[in-house]
């Protein structure tokens, strides 16, 4: 039983019933992303806190442990993102210049850039494996208090696995978005679920951008 | 009522109940009123199960010993009734389920922005609770609501993962529905509909979803961090490993400190749509009430530190806590002398939901005051984890809240039934659960401050005349529950027809039939009055 | 004490009339704005009633600014002197005095352990003498605790880590409740003892009777201790055979500082900021001596986490205690 | 609509910044400015991005409003929690008052 308003409300570029017009709808989804994003960093936020605790309370530790982190591949990593980022802002672009090619070329650069990211990342990980770094799992830290190093491996793996886990959810977007853009769903007029999907996408590079340093870049002057 | 009377349809007039049937046509629903009722049912139900656990340990409390169940039982139960009260009852009472109704009808919207989302929402609030009553099917959690570390992290060997995951999903289910909220306010007020013309309900909301959130995120990564710290044996919260278990209070009650204003503020809103109603005025100070809403939901984000005085806090942070706390409250009594000026030479009608509207009052008054008792310092050390808490957080919980709650549904219950609910049963049942209530709750406030300590299976000898008191008005309090429960659902087919507007009042949400169409309105109003504009002598 | 209903309990320290005051203040206030609000509610729903269906609409009444002020101000300025009342009292109870008789205490799920600086040593129960302050130092073995002696109103977590205390000086001899308020798990409720206070004289009686005869904890099926000495003897002890003082000595530095005098000192670390040497300075410094290194020396210490329990670190403390030093707080 | 030219200036700005970072946390600043310049650069690449990539330098007040609010709420959080730890052994100050 779907009445005709919600049969049309299905059909991509209509506006939804509830609404009165593009622009409402527009302005709706737009708030709407942002104060996802609101909540996104609320949740990072608290592990933000409890690192900087454990960071303030253990520095020594942490700076020696930091070191044990793969600079070249985090930084590599940095750059990675940072490319993506820019190839949404380039898709969402394409989009609105009603560019249906270069859409799906930017949509599948984002999404190549981001496995990349996460083949590095996965990378990362296997070596900590190896080194016996992974807590409660596998691990031995002779060089100082294991426990207090311990903390520091945990935020890793929380807050890298859980920006992961944001990335990979990402990609499972641009895939969608990529199959409707591939069918022309998205034009000038309607690219709303392109531009949402890229402001998720720059909000995890952002998480990111603060990662990198506090565990990468730490205790590389000691 | 006219327009009732012209259109004594040959047909049934379509509404958003019978559009359509079928188990299908309600689970798949996109509709906020069906959603709303979705809600409905699911939360009775929680209701009655952390109901059922308060009564099976108030009966336990009867007898100094602990003879009626053992510690671990009576650990799972207090534990299983906070928890289902607080997250799976109360966050979501109000908001999920009057709130999802009228959000959208008091703005003049044809639904809220995300439908879908709003499903979704749903979908996760039943997760959570299957999790969660998993969770308790297959053994129970003994940690109590609070989940501290390193007991729930580390020594507890109860079900404390499965339970967090419910909660946790729990959580984002009021997520969505909170961000579905903020956009329509923000973006689907119907023409004329200014920001100072919305009805103080909305207002509530409003504040109620920016605490949603700002807050509930981060009792989400914290709670992950526990079961991270529990599956996986980490030490961030746990002292034998180098953790800081008071990091986790100062993370946990970030969230659950605002957390009880979401459970306030709404039904602060329902209170003021039905005292103005009942005393056909429009609220005095609209401006201040509306800002007090808002000015909680920021002040109620900077005392969390007041339920950690005695947790080994600094001293210094303790006396921060303690002032912030202290500012809050000021909000909260402007509401409370708002209302009752709202009542001075109105013209007072004893309906149900204004005795309820007077019973928040008062008993949100004495559950108020009681908070600044403990959030005065050196008090707080004596009564801190005594029943004088376990006191002041029921009566306004219980008391406020839970009164609001009733008194909202019995005032809408018209435009969301259609129906009439019998009064006079209905003015009982809200006479009983007064006095039960107070009954149960007054003689813990003389307990906690003799000294006897919450979570507490067995207890000292004197406490007992107290407690046994307690219990007696429970099973009143019970009783009182169950009434309104039973003529609700009665009236739904037996009820006499309500007319689009039987309070006769000017929201938005009556002007239109009863139970409103699914669109709500045939037409989008436009709004050129005031809200609680009651036609008072004098206006212009 | 023993009778079946109570409305207030009994007040047995200095600090509890002190707290009963806030509180009758607070009382005070509540009946004052609950009977305020009852009553004009009350006033006003039975005065302002609809006497009928076709009663004239209500008038409209203007908002009032200075009502609204009246109604902040007025509260916030109670609330306020609730605050500094609050504070002083908070303040008062988180300071021992210096003079105060110390105990150390170790919860564990779910007993309450206590030993006496002359090394008694007592389970659920707890002597002190009247009128003198007595300062507890609270370590958990496990899980957060909480000890709450209401006659005496007060209560301070007993947390697993580090040191808290909390410290009263009673009034009334008798014995009192001892509770655990901070829920621990199954037993929660059972981890309760009894606090007894005794004159003075009784008390160094009970205390000779200890160190001589037997224990008055034997009524609880403890037996008696024979190797009970001071915790700074034990503690002393405890210090050769784990082998500190190869690396501390007396009064030679050797590869670790001098502890003699130690206590309640400054010491400057190797970041360069100073702490002050109490009780969980050393603590840390002894289960975990990387995480604050003394200015001048190597990181050679092992730490000894894991190795002793909280009994014998309360034994090495007051044994580095005895050496001398300062008072902290 | 914003040229394409702005977002591969910001792209260029953002690996520089990188580099930076990268390159001076090898030198010792002393104290804590290490900490101090890498978080600085982290919140001047995060501006980029989000004023940039994610346009809200074009965006409404209320857009701007909602970002600002997450990260003022942050900041409670933090500097209410920091403030306990920072405080956690002081004695002394108000002393007189409170005696
Ligand atoms: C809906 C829920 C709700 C609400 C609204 C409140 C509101 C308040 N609460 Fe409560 N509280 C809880 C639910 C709630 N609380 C719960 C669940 C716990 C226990 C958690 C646990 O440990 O399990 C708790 C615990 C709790 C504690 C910790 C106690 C302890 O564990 O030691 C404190 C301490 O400060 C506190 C204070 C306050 C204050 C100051 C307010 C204020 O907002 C109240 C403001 C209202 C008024 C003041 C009344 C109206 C005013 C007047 C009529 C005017 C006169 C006013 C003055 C003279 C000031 N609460
Ligand atoms: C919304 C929140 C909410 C609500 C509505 C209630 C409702 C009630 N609460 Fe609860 N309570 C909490 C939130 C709430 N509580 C929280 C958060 C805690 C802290 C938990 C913790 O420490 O972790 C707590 C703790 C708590 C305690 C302290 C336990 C302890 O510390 O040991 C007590 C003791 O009396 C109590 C009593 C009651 C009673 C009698 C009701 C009554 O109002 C309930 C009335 C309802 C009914 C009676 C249901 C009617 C149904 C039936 C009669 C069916 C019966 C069926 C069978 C028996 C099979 N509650
Ligand atoms: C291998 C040598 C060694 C052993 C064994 C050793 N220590 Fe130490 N200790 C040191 C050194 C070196 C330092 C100074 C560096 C530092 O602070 O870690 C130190 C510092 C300390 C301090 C802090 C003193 C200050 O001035 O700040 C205390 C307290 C202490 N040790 C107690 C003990 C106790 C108790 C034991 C036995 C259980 C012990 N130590 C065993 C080498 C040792
Ligand atoms: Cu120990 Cu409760
Ligand atoms: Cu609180």
């Amino acid at each position: 039983m779907i009445t005709e308003r919600e049969a049309v409300a299905e059909t991509p570029g209509a506006v939804a019933h509830q609404f009165d017009d593009f622009a409402q709808q527009h302005e709706a989804s737009t708030l709407g992303m942002w104060t996802f994003l609101v909540t996104e960093i609320m949740f990072f936020g608290g592990m933000f806190l409890g690192y900087a605790i454990y960071r303030s309370a253990y520095a020594e530790v942490f700076g020696h442990a930091s070191n044990h982190l793969d600079i070249v591949l985090g930084t590599v990593n940095t750059a990675v993102l940072i490319a993506s980022s820019l190839t949404v802002a380039l898709a969402v672009h394409a989009a609105q210049e009603s560019k249906r090619r270069a859409l799906l070329f930017f949509l599948a650069l984002t999404v190549v850039l981001g496995l990349v990211f996460l083949g590095i990342k996965f990378t990362e990980y296997y070596h900590k494996y190896e080194e016996n770094l992974i807590p409660g799992w596998r691990f031995q830290y002779p060089e100082g208090n294991a426990h207090h190093a311990a903390i520091f491996f945990s935020f890793y793996f929380a807050m890298t696995g859980m920006h992961a886990l944001h990335m990979i959810i990402g990609i499972g977007m641009f895939l969608v978005l990529g199959v409707a853009a591939w069918k022309g769903r998205y034009s000038a007029v309607y690219y709303t679920p392109v531009e949402l999907a890229g402001l998720y996408w720059h909000f995890v590079d952002i998480v990111w951008i603060f990662l990198f340093p506090l565990f990468y870049l730490l205790g590389r002057h000691s | 009522m006219k327009a009732e009377k012209l259109d004594i349809p040959l047909q049934p007039r379509i509404h958003y109940l019978n559009v359509n049937y079928g188990i299908k046509s309600w689970l798949l629903t996109t509709d906020h009123k069906r959603i709303a009722l979705l809600y409905l049912g699911s939360i009775t139900f929680m209701f009655f199960i952390g109901g059922a656990a308060a009564v099976l340990f108030r009966l336990e409390l009867m007898t100094p010993p602990g003879d009626l169940v053992i510690s671990e039982t009576y650990n799972k139960l207090f534990s299983l009734h906070g928890i289902v009260m607080v997250f799976f009852f109360l966050i979501p009472s109000i908001p999920a389920t009057l709130g999802n109704f009228l959000v959208p009808m008091m703005i003049g919207a044809r639904d809220l922005a995300f439908p879908r989302l709003n499903l979704a929402s749903w979908y996760l609030f039943v997760a959570g609770a299957l999790f969660t009553l998993g969770a308790i099917l297959a053994g129970g959690v003994d940690t109590g609501w609070t989940f501290y570390t390193p007991y729930s992290s580390v020594y507890s060997n109860t079900f404390v993962v499965a339970t967090i995951v419910g909660v946790f999903i729990a959580g984002f289910s009021s997520i969505l529905t909170a961000l579905n909220f903020i956009v329509t306010i923000h973006t689907m007020r119907a023409p004329g509909l200014t920001w100072f013309r919305l009805p103080l309900f909305i207002w509530a909301h409003y504040a109620t979803s920016l605490i949603i959130i700002l807050g509930t995120p981060v009792v989400a990564i914290t709670l992950t961090l526990v079961v991270l710290e529990r599956v996986f044996r980490l030490g961030i919260f746990n002292p034998a490993l180098g953790g800081d278990p008071i990091l986790f209070q100062h993370l946990f009650w970030f969230y659950s400190h605002p957390a009880v204003y979401i459970m306030i503020l709404p039904a602060m809103g329902v209170i003021s749509e039905v005292v103005t109603c009942f005393s056909r005025k429009r609220i005095f100070s609209y401006r201040f009430v509306a800002f007090a809403s808002v000015a909680i939901a920021v002040l109620g984000f900077l005392v969390w530190g007041h339920h950690m005085f005695v947790s080994g806090q600094s001293v210094y942070a303790s006396m921060i806590f303690s002032l912030l706390s202290m500012l809050v409250a000021i909000p909260s009594a402007v509401k409370v002398f708002n209302w009752t000026a709202t009542l001075y030479k109105g013209s007072v009608i004893y309906q149900t939901p204004l005795l309820y509207g007077l019973g928040f009052i008062g008993l949100f008054t004495i559950g108020g005051l009681t908070g600044i008792f403990l959030a005065s310092l050196g008090l707080d050390v004596h009564v801190h984890d005594t029943y004088f808490v376990v006191a002041h957080f029921h009566y306004i919980m219980v008391g406020g809240a839970l009164m609001g709650y009733l008194g909202g549904l019995h005032y809408w219950w018209p435009k969301i039934s259609g129906k009439v609910y019998p009064e006079g049963w209905a003015k009982f049942a809200a006479l009983v659960v007064f006095i039960g209530f107070n009954l149960t709750f007054f003689p813990q406030f003389v307990l906690g401050y003799l000294g006897m300590p919450r979570r507490y299976h067995a207890y000292p000898d004197e406490f007992q005349v107290l407690n046994v008191m307690s219990s007696a008005g429970a099973s009143i309090l019970g009783v009182g529950y169950i009434i309104p429960m039973i003529y609700l659902i009665w009236s739904m087919r037996y009820g006499k027809a309500a007319g689009p507007n039987p309070w006769d009042s000017p929201g938005l949400e009556w002007q239109t039939p009863s139970p409103p169409p699914t669109d709500n309105f045939e037409r989008t109003p436009t709004v050129t009055r005031d809200v609680y504009d009651y036609g008072e002598r004098g206006r212009g | 004490m023993d009778a079946l209903f109570q409305l207030f309990p009994e007040q047995a320290s200095t600090i509890a009339p002190r707290v009963d005051a806030l509180y009758f203040y607070l009382v005070a206030i509540s009946v004052f704005f609950s009977a305020l609000i009852f009553t004009l509610v009350i006033y006003f729903a039975v005065k302002y009633r609809r006497r009928s269906e076709n009663e004239p609409p209500p008038p409209l009444i203007p908002d009032s600014l200075a009502l609204e002020i009246i109604w902040i101000v007025i509260p916030l300025a109670l609330a306020l002197i609730a605050f500094f009342w609050g504070a002083r009292v908070y303040y008062a109870m988180a300071r021992p005095p210096d003079d105060a008789l110390e105990v150390f205490v170790v919860g564990r799920q779910w007993m309450w352990k206590f030993q006496h600086p002359d090394g008694q040593r007592e389970i659920n129960e707890l002597h002190v003498p009247r009128g003198r302050p007595v300062k507890l130092t609270l370590a958990s073995e496990d899980v957060i605790h909480s000890f709450f002696v209401p006659a005496f109103r007060v209560k301070h977590d007993v947390i697993p880590g580090i040191y808290t205390t909390v410290w009263f000086e009673a009034t009334k001899t008798g014995s009192f409740h001892l509770f655990c308020a901070e829920y621990c798990g199954t037993q929660h409720s059972g981890m309760i003892g009894r606090v007894v206070v005794l004159e003075p004289d009784q008390y160094e009686a009970w205390l000779g009777g200890l160190t001589a005869g037997p224990p008055a904890t034997a009524a609880l099926g403890k037996p008696a201790d024979a190797a009970t000495g001071s915790p700074a003897a034990r503690g002393q002890q405890l210090f050769q055979s784990l082998g500190c003082e190869v690396c501390h000595q007396m009064e030679r530095q050797g590869i670790g500082p001098v502890l003699t005098g130690l206590f309640g000192t400054k010491v400057r670390l190797q970041s360069g900021e100073t702490v002050t040497a109490d009780e969980n300075y050393i603590r840390e410094s002894i289960l975990n001596p990387q995480a604050k290194i003394t200015a001048g020396f190597q990181p050679l210490m092992p730490p000894f986490q894991g190795r002793i329990n909280e009994d014998e670190m309360i034994q090495l403390i007051a044994y580095i205690k005895s050496l001398g030093g300062q008072k902290t707080n | 609509m914003i040229p394409t030219r702005v977002y591969v200036a910001v792209f260029f700005a953002l690996l520089v910044l990188t580099a930076v970072t990268t390159a001076v946390s090898f030198v010792d600043l002393g104290g804590p400015f290490n900490v101090i310049t890498a978080v600085t650069i982290a919140v001047v690449k995060m501006l980029l991005v989000a004023l940039f990539f994610m346009h809200l330098r074009y965006s409404s007040r209320l857009t701007v409003l909602f970002a600002g609010a997450a990260l003022f709420w942050l900041g409670i959080m933090i500097v209410l929690t920091v403030s306990d730890y920072l405080s956690r052994g002081w004695v002394g100050p108000f002393e007189a008052m409170l005696r």
